[in-house]
């Protein structure tokens, strides 16, 4: 097992290693003649089609020097279709040395000539080579990002797998993730509700999905405890899916008697309007335990502060890195960004889940290679002033992003 | 010494009531006083200062006002002060907006600092307004290559092949400096990303407390310097008033500056007593 | 003060009063609170409901499909071509609705499922874009800075406590790893870098919450002067 | 034209299976979520139309949906309220406040009442919407967000003290960044001399700032983005599926 996750890690460091060999070459630019003559003509008129994009643009270029004796007043672009018809599409300043028609259909041959207006007449009109614009359907310059994308899908898909085999991951514990089964336990024992906020965002953030899936093991203890679980939310489909989930915990726990579509409730989707309702719903009903995981703006004080007043046990859980600091300053446990995730998976006990987290570590094993040899080699290349150590940084530099 | 104990006991478990009246009172008292601060400019918002003081007379400075109503109170007073020190040293300036709501606020700046202080300066020759065109940081992208294929006109139509100061503009890089004031995204860091870093022009400008952090790994090396929030205003206004005195009617983010400040240590000072409390209970 | 309109003064005397009552909160729960808070409830809700309608439904969901249904409206849609691929979200929207009826409400789960897809689909791939290639891209920083030649022993100082600094933060978050060892070091190092962040980012938030309240005693002086002077 | 057509019969197509056959009303909804997103995944790699416009068209289609579902949100609103009203359940009479002020705005605001023309907008001046937002709407959002200058003074007596090593280092990070904000913190170290300039506390916090604090916003994001990565997995393959409820109906 361990030896054959070192094996693929490695193997997934070289295939990205050596991704650029299947990735576009670089043009090298077109050199510029300087011209004798005072009324400079535009040369070398070149069109062509632009790679990796949904086509319908054809991009002219042409040579002409940047200081001149007269400066021509504009450059003037004219476009042939099918050889025939010639049509003034563009003027465009004379330090432009290139221009992107967007008025072009795909599949049509254009050819384009170029001229200079100076204030005594127009030269130049050479007609470029025809060129057709086509769509692509794949975007060669997005390789790199498809290759990591298939190497962190391919690690966490490959646990997943692993574990569908009986094979048992070993997991730490966090603190944050435990306390949740202790506070719904004092809550049951005070007689008292838990709060569940999953978040102030609609069901597109992937954070709330998160909050609604922590929500399904947390809505299990409750109905096993027979504790009251209030959960208000700010969005209408995240009300519907909410109930849903609890619905699903409530009828998995046998206890499918003590759900009620009430215990998931909309109130605004106003921001401050549903803190304004929770802190009154946490004055009045004085829960014992206030969960908020999901997506948090502002709010996150405002809430922790007013759970913190009734003395509420406090667990929290975002993956906003802005209100990380006011959860963490005024709740008892906070779940840090990743850990959020993580907490569906330690929770429901889902081999799969947890066996995903494994597949985020190797991700982040990844990274910190990835970082690591990087900062050595342009370390290295800071020091030698090797050329070498120069070109080999630069090359680590555009693996992750090509400029 | 079992009186001290007890003391500190209760202060360290103080009802936090408390602490909402020793807030409120510090932010009301020193705006019913109407007393006023200076604030000492930080090393990023200095920077700024000099570079424009350093600037020789006709330099060509492109202000884009990258914020809307709701961030005024921290955005419009940098903007203010900028516009109120270029033209002070006779820059040329050329304002415009990435976003649809700056245009109101540029507008702002024309009628309450520019005609009121600047009664000389022509508009098309010292200062002009380009408006808002959409395109977000695609607009950036193209103003790089030409600034005249999208702005055709200024902000009230007319003809921008009109204005004397436009007939040296062609590219970003005929400016010797830009400017971003902004709230959010695109502003100042998409400045600096698609105009300062490819054209080698320098960039700086004001952000809100919140967004700064983002923007700190920049300076100095892409971002020249930096106005932080509202204290980064309240700096910069300072510096105008001690070298233009009479900026000092102009002030509006200094106004704010000593109830903040206030309130500020008084938070400063309830994290020294709560901690002088939590050492004196632990030792028991 | 004179220009003010009566619906200016009474806006003007509606908000102060909102505002008392919303800052009677801080002392306890009271009468005035619940008073505030119902109506924000209730008038928030509805508001969204509006927006929501004049900004989404018309221009973007029926105007699309029906551009002269709603011409009233927004006169200048009547000439633009219909786009009928928009009756797709009416139609899902329409079955999100069977959530009202009890025996059929698990039609609502195909809106749903779309809406599930959708949102894993692109915040897999915008994350992926964003957060993690740009993130380490940006922490790959050579761990020696030279200035002209020389070593510029400050910059140096920060680039190590970058990229040490990532990477045991990066430890600390290992799930399938015991915090003991080299790795329990290093992942302690890690969440002193994670409470300096947290730490950081308060203190420098406290600042612009203070203007916020500003903002409010600010509008009660505009209040208490449309009277007083 | 046919392939519109063709989407539509294949939706409602489902469905109507599903009427017949029970387990299709779990299998077509995750079969449909595994499409669309492996649709955008793809998307992102593919430059020929449509696929570029897809997230676009999606997140229009997101909120046309979301406007729909309004009605059940504001249906639950109204229906818990009302219900309180009835029944006389504590502090009912707070929830005719509720109603009341969500069915005049709803009116007031979807029939533009105080505009002249069906086409102004729907916040022009003029309007009794445009004057509730200003005079109701408007003063409790920013009051209630106000409340955060409290709070933020309560938070931080309460939490930075330091009771651990942790807890400690929070505490002087924001100690030094609080001071920093300060003329107090210009002043305090302004008599260090210019080697030490690095420990003049603006300098310092602008450090704090920009390195470590970076390195730990970094971790965090990166963190996020592997956990948001595999959350979009398994909800993709249908691993996580909560979101479905339960087997009855």
């Amino acid at each position: 097992m361990r030896f054959k996750s070192t094996y693929w890690f490695s193997l997934s460091l070289l295939l990205f290693f050596i991704h650029p060999l299947f990735a576009n070459q670089v043009l090298s630019p077109n050199p510029t003649v300087t011209n004798p003559f005072v009324e400079v003509a535009p040369e070398n008129v070149v069109a062509k089609d632009l790679p990796n994009n949904s086509g319908k643009v054809l991009q002219v270029s042409w040579n002409f020097p940047d200081t001149l004796p007269i400066m021509p007043r504009t450059i003037k672009i004219y476009r042939y279709e099918h050889d025939t018809i010639s049509k003034h599409i563009a003027d465009v300043t004379p330090n432009v040395k290139s221009f992107l028609d967007t008025s072009v259909m795909n599949g049509i041959p254009y050819r384009y000539s170029v001229q200079a207006e100076y204030p005594t007449g127009i030269v130049g009109g050479l007609i470029s080579e025809p060129a057709i614009a086509k769509a692509e359907w794949f975007d060669r310059s997005k390789i790199n990002l498809f290759v990591i994308a298939l190497i962190l899908v391919s690690f966490i898909l490959g646990y997943i797998f692993y574990s569908e085999k009986g094979q048992r991951l070993f997991i730490r514990k966090i603190a944050g993730i435990q306390a949740i089964e202790e506070a719904v336990g004092r809550a049951t024992e005070m007689g008292k509700p838990v709060l569940f906020v999953p978040g102030t965002q609609d069901m597109d953030n992937v954070q709330t999905i998160a909050g609604l899936t922590i929500l399904s093991s947390v809505a299990k203890m409750t109905a096993k405890y027979e504790t009251k679980l209030d959960v208000p939310v700010s969005r209408s489909i995240t009300m519907s899916t909410g109930r849903e989930t609890v619905h699903e915990a409530y009828l998995a726990a046998g206890r499918p008697d003590l759900y009620s579509d009430d215990i998931v409730h909309y109130i605004t989707d106003e921001q401050f309007g549903f803190v304004a309702a929770i802190d009154g719903i946490m004055v009045r009903d004085r829960p014992a335990a206030c969960i908020y995981m999901g997506a948090f703006f502002a709010e996150s004080l405002i809430l922790a502060e007013t759970g913190n007043g009734i003395g509420a046990i406090q667990i929290a859980g975002t993956a906003m890195p802005t209100q990380l600091p006011f959860f963490v300053a005024a709740c008892d446990y906070t779940l840090i960004g990743e850990e959020l995730f993580a907490a569906s998976a330690y929770l429901s006990g889902d081999k799969r889940s947890i066996a995903s987290l494994k597949g985020q570590d190797m991700g982040k094993a990844f990274a910190i290679v990835l970082i690591a040899v990087t900062a050595l080699f342009s370390t290295l290349s800071v020091i030698t002033g090797n050329e070498f150590f120069t070109n080999i940084s630069t090359f680590l530099l555009n693996l992750t992003i090509s400029k | 010494m079992k009186f001290d104990t007890t003391f500190w006991m209760k202060l360290s478990q103080i009802d936090r009531r408390w602490i909402f009246l020793v807030i409120a009172i510090t932010v009301a008292l020193p705006m019913v006083l109407g007393i006023d601060f200076t604030a000492v400019p930080a090393p990023m918002v200095e920077k700024v200062f000099q570079t424009i003081q350093r600037l020789p007379a006709g330099s060509k400075v492109l202000i884009s006002y990258d914020y809307g109503p709701s961030t005024v109170p921290e955005n419009q007073p940098m903007a203010d002060a900028l516009v109120f020190h270029l033209l002070s040293k006779d820059c040329k300036v050329y304002m415009m907006a990435v976003w649809a709501t700056g245009e109101r606020q540029s507008q702002y700046t024309i009628d309450h600092i520019v005609k009121p202080s600047f009664p000389n300066k022509e508009y098309g020759v010292d200062y002009i307004d380009l408006g808002f065109k959409a395109g977000g940081t695609g607009l950036i992208n193209m103003l790089f290559t030409s600034v005249k294929r999208m702005y055709t006109t200024d902000r009230t139509g007319n003809d921008i092949q009109s204005f004397p100061m436009m007939s040296d503009i062609e590219t970003l890089k005929n400016f010797d400096m830009i400017l971003s004031i902004s709230s959010g995204a695109p502003g100042l860091k998409e400045w600096i990303q698609f105009a300062g870093d490819r054209g080698n022009i320098p960039v700086a400008g004001g952000v809100t407390a919140v967004q700064a952090t983002e923007l700190f790994p920049y300076y100095p090396r892409q971002m020249f310097g930096l106005m932080a929030g509202l204290q980064g205003a309240a700096e910069y206004e300072s510096l105008v008033i001690h070298m233009y005195p009479k900026f000092f009617q102009h002030r509006s983010a200094l106004r704010k500056m000593a109830p903040q400040t206030v309130a500020h240590l008084a938070i400063i000072a309830f994290v020294i007593i709560g901690n002088i409390a939590y050492f004196m209970t632990r030792k028991k | 003060m004179s220009e003010l309109s009566f619906a200016d003064h009474l806006a003007l005397w509606v908000g102060a009063a909102l505002t008392f009552m919303i800052f009677s909160f801080l002392y306890k729960d009271n009468p005035f609170y619940k008073f505030a808070e119902h109506l924000f409830v209730g008038v928030s809700a509805a508001y969204w409901m509006v927006v929501g309608f004049w900004t989404t439904l018309i221009p973007n969901g029926i105007g699309k499909v029906f551009p002269e249904m709603v011409s009233i409206f927004l006169p200048n849609l009547s000439d633009t071509t219909p786009n009928y691929y928009f009756l797709i979200p009416i139609i899902l929207g329409i079955m999100m609705l069977t959530r009202l009826f009890g025996s059929i409400g698990w039609i609502s789960r195909w809106p749903m499922a779309i809406i599930i897809g959708f949102s894993a689909g692109t915040n897999l791939t915008r994350y992926l874009q964003s957060d993690f290639i740009h993130q380490v891209h940006s922490s790959s920083v050579p761990l020696v800075v030279l200035e002209n030649g020389s070593f510029a022993w400050m910059a140096t100082f920060s680039n190590v406590v970058l990229v040490f600094g990532v990477i045991a933060a990066l430890l600390y978050f290992f799930f399938s790893l015991e915090h003991k060892g080299i790795i329990g070091g290093a992942s302690k190092f890690g969440i002193w870098i994670l409470m300096i962040t947290f730490g950081a980012a308060f203190g420098y938030t406290v600042m612009a919450r203070i203007s916020l309240l500003l903002g409010r005693f600010e509008f009660l002086q505009k209040w208490l002067q449309s009277f007083l002077v | 034209m046919f392939f519109l057509t063709l989407l539509l019969l294949l939706l409602l197509g489902s469905v109507g299976l599903a009427f017949f056959i029970r387990p299709l009303r779990k299998f077509f909804p995750l079969l449909l979520t595994l499409f669309t997103g492996l649709l955008l995944v793809v998307a992102l790699f593919i430059p020929a139309q449509p696929f570029p416009k897809l997230e676009e068209e999606f997140s229009m289609w997101f909120d046309v949906i979301a406007v729909f579902s309004f009605i059940l949100g504001g249906g639950n609103l109204l229906r818990v309220h009302l219900m309180k009203i009835q029944q006389k359940k504590r502090d009912w009479q707070y929830s005719i406040v509720t109603v009341t002020g969500f069915v005049i705005v709803l009116v007031i605001g979807l029939f533009k009442v105080g505009s002249k023309n069906w086409s102004d907008p729907y916040l022009a001046q003029g309007t009794a919407f445009k004057w509730m937002y200003d005079a109701v709407f408007v003063p409790l959002q920013a009051t209630i967000f106000s409340l955060l200058a409290f709070f933020v003074a309560s938070a931080a007596f309460r939490a930075f003290r330091a009771k651990t090593r942790e807890a400690t280092i929070l505490l002087v990070a924001a100690f030094i960044i609080l001071i920093g904000r300060t003329p107090v913190g210009v002043w305090l170290t302004s008599w260090l001399p210019n080697p030490l300039q690095f420990f003049h506390i603006p300098n310092l916090s602008t450090w704090i700032l920009s390195v470590p604090n970076m390195a730990g916003q970094r971790a965090i994001m990166i963190g996020i983005a592997l956990g948001i990565i595999s959350t979009s997995l398994k909800m993709i393959l249908g691993i996580e599926r909560s979101w479905l409820g339960g087997d009855e109906s």
